[in-house]
């Protein structure tokens, strides 16, 4: 970067000019997201930290964060659809797409024309994101694509993926996949289907199967057999999102919050108890839910401090995320208890969504959704801990034989 | 559940797990979700017909007994019917037939039993009231009997199938006690409030009371003296719906277990991850706790023993917090399909969680034991 | 436990740690357990000299901050007492020092605080009453003015270093209300019945209070106004206590892993068995969430914040209920020489039992914490 | 056996005359050990089913079961001490070991005349048992053993052990264990020191020292190598005592119980707290204490009916074993959070041992001796629910190797 470019400052009070005349409040009447970001593009304002080439404006993440900041404190409508998009996608392919894929890709995207998602995880695969078993098949100078995915967030709203799959069975693990871009609105091959959750409701991610899709081999991103490299460039956004930090960082309702403030919900459900001249049958589960709260806040609190310190780096991320997710299980579990048959049945002919059944129901989704407990805690332990690794079964062999190895262990 | 069944148990159970098996297997019961009652009532005669209604009816009644122990048999059905998490109003008339067979008159007997026996009438127990209350000390119904007239006034809540119900066991306070009282459902002054569950099948009701008048003969039993009846009655729907959840639990974490043998991770199946198979190890000896403890509530409820009620609640606990427990860390093991509606697991958790409210919390029972602990004779001094 | 040290905190943790190290090793601490005060004054004397009485005396008494925040200087001695569970009246000493900086009169600060500071004189708390009661509103011991003279009568137990305490700071209750007084030990009427705990260094004893007369210049505040003064030293009280067993416990789990770093069983070391490192993860966790609510309980009881008092039984009930586990499942991780004398953690698990209990058990926090959440704002409504 | 042994009818009418007879009831003067044993198989009832050559009476565990029960009906002292050497070790020598051993130990293990334990733990062992160091090297016609072991019930007062060794370190772990019998009232290059537990008392276990203690080859019990099969046997027979079958069952205090009644331990804490106003803040925590005990109890009834219908085969007993002491595990922590300060505090200068703070401290005991819940959720996971066993790194190596691995893992 130039070191002419805009103060920080002098671009924070352009910002704000702009986004007071040209953004909505959250009190106006909801704009579309695609309207919302189309305006915040033309209006210079879209990929601040991207090069012009590609669309953006030039800027810094510096610059990024005070937009984005801004928008916040001016209580500004934001779109909520782009945060895989633009958040994680869009800064990946500037890291490590092909320039032909950048010149094409980033700009629409950028000025939320089009939605680009993530598609790693299958129906099969579990905790295990590198053991993909989606087929990639090298014929002539396009790839085949066969195999399914699941676990995509806003697949259903989006234009195109980037999918991770196996190109290469008789080389081990990592180096067989590659990372390649998949249109998603093709009608006779590919099947784009939003997931219903345990609660009977849509949820945002979507299940995609592949039935030899020809794709062109230029489509690739990296080289082929790069695909965990790329797979991790993307996660690293990702975490980054999660942490409010780096391109990420796209304002209010763009980051998936796992420490939520539950002393609200702990008051209610003592309510309900006092009422029902039960409260000392849950007196003290209902002030863990409160003490956890705190605990939880505190923790990813210091967390952040300690990353700005120096005294946090590596993977505590990892930590908040076992905390808030786990805190807001027994939180669940105290809220079905507390209230009782209330909880799960009520009167009328509809199903209903709003009680304590049904959200304990979803309770699992995130101890389980962005990487279950259990990977966490292998994470902390050996990752924070350094504690031994777990033994490893699928390293070093070709990949086809961890596959047969697996099935008689 | 109940390690030592005799010959004609062990063919009952076999024929009601094929018969569900058959007839409401699971993608049934995902259909019956859709269904305002939840169950379909030409199914609930064959269920009958092969002996579903029949342990608690007299045999002069159109029922019997295949062990002598009514409630012996019954809870092969129940554990059953947790398994696949059936469908059909088994608790609620199966409690009522009890108690219309031991503490009713014989002309109630003979107009409502040969109907329940036969699949062909429903009834449920009116029990609860709203706010959770399943303690009959808490109880503002009211059923107050002058001369040869019944006044029932009230509400109350949580009463399964209410919608289909034909007759209603209703517990109240009369001026001498603790009363019930048996109403047909299309009496004057009763209205059913149709409510749902989160359960796939299992539907409620609210029932009001606004000046019901019946005839003294609608008492069950008489009037201020159901105390020993209600007990009975409680400890007896404690034990089928015990019985239910340890079918579940087990079933789950079977099914957990498989579905993890054939999960792959790093190279080797899920359930080989020692974090894993801990915490199945601990799942399965609460199975085994609870089919334990579940099979001594059976054998105190049939010989109407001086432990029951304790029973009943160390049973409603343990099972109630257990079999939650297990499927919640089903869920977890099986990972992000099993929070999705395409996986089985949610129509256990629904059971699980409608089960573990009803006739009183593992909080609630707790309570209850307290008492029955305080008059223990404690060990040693406390300083 | 606190993120951001200043330079001189920093030299005082390390002067500190290495002053334990080598003054009050584990086998001094063992030697101690056979002693009837638990530590050696001399020593004492010395841990004074480099200021472990010093952070809640003025500098015109002999005292005085690193910091110019007296609870975040305190704490870094505590937290590093609990990782080597040393000896030494830290807690009354300081909780004393600090009600009398703050609430006393000029002429009590002169006379008491010097000795305090110099690590001459001993002083000590009699705030519960026997039968475990940590609440001030079921105090029965009460403290009289009449003209100017002062009676005090009752009973005060769980008093730390009773036995070689000079002062005792009495809470009692007055005719107006919650009233404090300083007690010279050698007063007639005041019994000290000594009294040992299960912990290896840390004595208590009980004061009997019969027929004590004093001036009514041994009131520490108005009479009937100490609610402000008891409120805060309760908070100062279980902030060192917390901080201790955040020492306790990330103590007890380093020293664990190292230990099963280093002990191996089928061919691996029983450290790299998933169970195991799932358990410590979850207890590296804890430990963490002990840090953040500690050093934020310091902060809040600095700055007289509206929050601290929450926030002290918050910690309390985080701090006390983890530490408690974390050591016990040390213990389990260790195996049999874990229960053995021999082994140092049953040295931890003392300390952890023994501070868990004072000033009020994790269970007797959540029902005050109760008080607090039913002043929220609930969400929404519950049916 | 011939068929015209005694029925053991008239073998229980005999044993139940000379019982009233010649031992006195718990009620008189408690006599010696050693004295009721010397009076039991002088009476002819010692060793009911060992052969007449070895000491024994010649008759079979039925009668064996009949006498220890006709004991406790009528009241009878039985001794204490032999529950290892009679229970234990007596039957594993009958079975595994030579003529000559067989010739010379028996008689006076049965007669109470000496005490045999089992050396089988090390201080550095944990949870793998054969992984044992300690080292027998063969030296002509005899071997010298040299290293510790620990947690060896009642060496205290016993006169040999049964000492399981390697004497192979290039062999595979469980090929290389040899087992042999030394004394242990040598004071030069054995020493027996009791532990002493986390309350500050003696245990009834012991740690043991060889060094270099020369042993006769005839000392073996089986051949070289034969170590760990001679081990399994002793520890069936100690699941036996543990069940109260078999040769282990001994009558009245001589089986390890893990099962324990706590109503009253539920309702004394319920006492305190009520007493102190604050049951409510325990109440849920006390029930559980009351439901565990009953259901533990329970189960444990199930388990042993399901024995002897067939229904509960294998390693059932890891399941009693695991419910029971975990049970008493929660049990003392709900001891000590209801009895507060007074939990670890009393009045007087005395150590005291009588409160719920010291029994916290040995209150892991159970959890880990006999085998740590761990080993035992590892057994219950692998063997009776068939899940796939741990990755072995021990099972093929030459230890030497193992060793050696195992410090780089």
């Amino acid at each position: 970067m130039s070191a002419d470019i805009e103060s920080v400052e002098a671009f924070t009070e352009r910002a704000r000019d702009w986004l007071a005349t040209n953004l909505p409040s959250w009190d106006d009447e909801l704009l579309d997201d695609v309207v919302l970001q189309n305006r915040i593009f033309d209006g210079g304002f879209g990929g601040l930290a991207f090069p012009p080439e590609y669309g953006g404006a030039g800027l810094t993440l510096a610059h990024h964060k005070a937009f984005y900041e801004t928008a916040d404190e001016l209580d500004r409508q934001l779109p909520g659809k782009y945060w895989v998009s633009i958040g994680m996608v869009a800064p990946m392919l500037l890291e490590r797409a092909s320039e032909e894929i950048k010149q094409e890709f980033l700009p629409q995207i950028l000025r939320g024309d089009i939605v680009v998602i993530q598609l790693l995880s299958e129906p099969r695969g579990g905790s295990d994101l590198a053991g993909v078993m989606t087929r990639l098949t090298r014929d002539g100078d396009q790839y085949i694509l066969d195999g399914a995915k699941m676990w995509s967030t806003n697949a259903y709203l989006a234009d195109y993926g980037v999918c991770l799959a196996r190109s290469d069975w008789d080389v081990p693990k990592h180096p067989g996949l590659s990372m390649i871009i998949v249109p998603l609105d093709r009608n006779d091959d590919v099947t784009v289907r939003r997931t219903r959750m345990a609660d009977g409701q849509m949820g945002d991610v979507c299940e995609e199967f592949f039935d030899g899709v020809a794709l062109p081999a230029t489509n690739l991103i990296g080289a082929e057999g790069d695909g965990w490299s790329v797979a991790q460039t993307l996660m690293a956004h990702e975490r980054n999102q999660t942490a409010g930090v780096g391109f990420g960082y796209l304002g209010s309702g763009n980051t998936t919050v796992m420490v939520v403030d539950r002393s609200a919900l702990a008051a209610s459900l003592a309510a309900t108890a006092r009422a029902r001249d039960v409260l000392d049958d849950h007196s003290q589960q209902l002030a863990d839910v409160f003490v956890d709260s705190i605990v939880t806040k505190l923790t990813s609190a210091r967390i952040m401090r300690g990353q700005m310190l120096g005294t946090h780096e590596g993977p505590w991320g990892s930590a908040g995320k076992l905390l808030g997710s786990e805190a807001g299980h027994r939180a669940a579990l105290a809220s079905l208890a507390t209230t009782g048959a209330d909880a799960v049945v009520w009167d009328g002919d509809e199903i209903s969504v709003e009680n304590a059944g049904t959200a304990w129901l979803l309770a699992r989704s995130s101890t389980i959704g962005g990487g279950t407990s259990e990977i966490q805690r292998n994470i902390i332990s050996e990752r924070l801990l350094s504690l031994p690794r777990e033994p490893s079964f699928d390293r070093e062999l070709p990949y086809s034989e961890v596959v047969r190895n697996a099935s008689k262990f | 559940m109940q390690l030592e069944l005799t010959e004609e148990q062990e063919a009952l159970r076999d024929t009601v797990r094929k018969f569900i098996e058959t007839e409401v297997p699971l993608t049934t019961v995902r259909d019956l979700h859709g269904e305002p009652d939840g169950f379909s009532k030409d199914w609930w005669r064959e269920a009958a017909n092969l002996g579903w209604t029949s342990p608690f009816v007299p045999e002069s009644h159109g029922g019997g007994t295949l062990s002598g122990r009514a409630t012996s048999d019954a809870v092969i059905i129940a554990e059953e019917m947790g398994r696949l998490v059936a469908p059909g109003p088994f608790l609620p008339v199966n409690v009522v037939a009890a108690a219309i067979a031991r503490f009713g008159t014989e002309s109630q007997a003979e107009a409502v039993l040969p109907g329940l026996a036969a699949g062909e009438a429903f009834a449920s127990w009116a029990f609860a009231e709203p706010g959770d209350r399943w303690s009959p000390d808490a109880f503002e119904t009211t059923i107050s009997v002058s001369g040869d007239k019944v006044n029932v006034a009230g509400e109350k809540a949580y009463v399964e199938a209410a919608g289909v119900a034909d007759h209603l066991l209703v517990t109240g306070r009369g001026e001498a006690g603790l009363t019930q009282v048996l109403i047909p459902a299309r009496t004057p002054g009763l209205t059913i409030v149709p409510g749902r569950s989160i359960d796939m099948t299992r539907r409620y009701g609210r029932v009001v009371l606004d000046g019901v008048e019946l005839p003294a003969t609608a008492l069950v039993g008489a009037a201020g003296a159901a105390q020993p009846a209600v007990e009975y009655l409680l400890r007896l729907a404690l034990t089928l719906q015990c019985a239910e959840m340890v079918g579940v639990a087990e079933r789950t974490l079977q099914t957990t277990i498989e579905y993890g043998r054939d999960r792959f991770a790093f190279g080797r199946p899920i359930v080989s991850f020692q974090a894993l198979k801990h915490r199945v190890a601990d799942m399965a000896l609460w199975v085994e706790g609870a089919k334990a403890v579940g099979e001594e509530l059976v054998r105190a409820v049939d010989a109407d023993a001086d432990d029951a009620g304790m029973l009943s609640s160390v049973a409603k606990v343990h099972i109630g917090r257990r079999c939650l427990d297990i499927v919640d860390d089903c869920v977890q093991i099986t990972g992000g399909v099993g929070v999705t509606w395409e996986h089985d697991i949610h129509m256990y958790n629904r059971r699980a969680a409608v089960d573990r409210a009803m006739f009183g919390s593992p909080e609630a029972h707790r309570r209850l034991l307290l008492t029955h602990i305080e008059r223990q004779t404690p060990r040693g001094a406390v300083r």
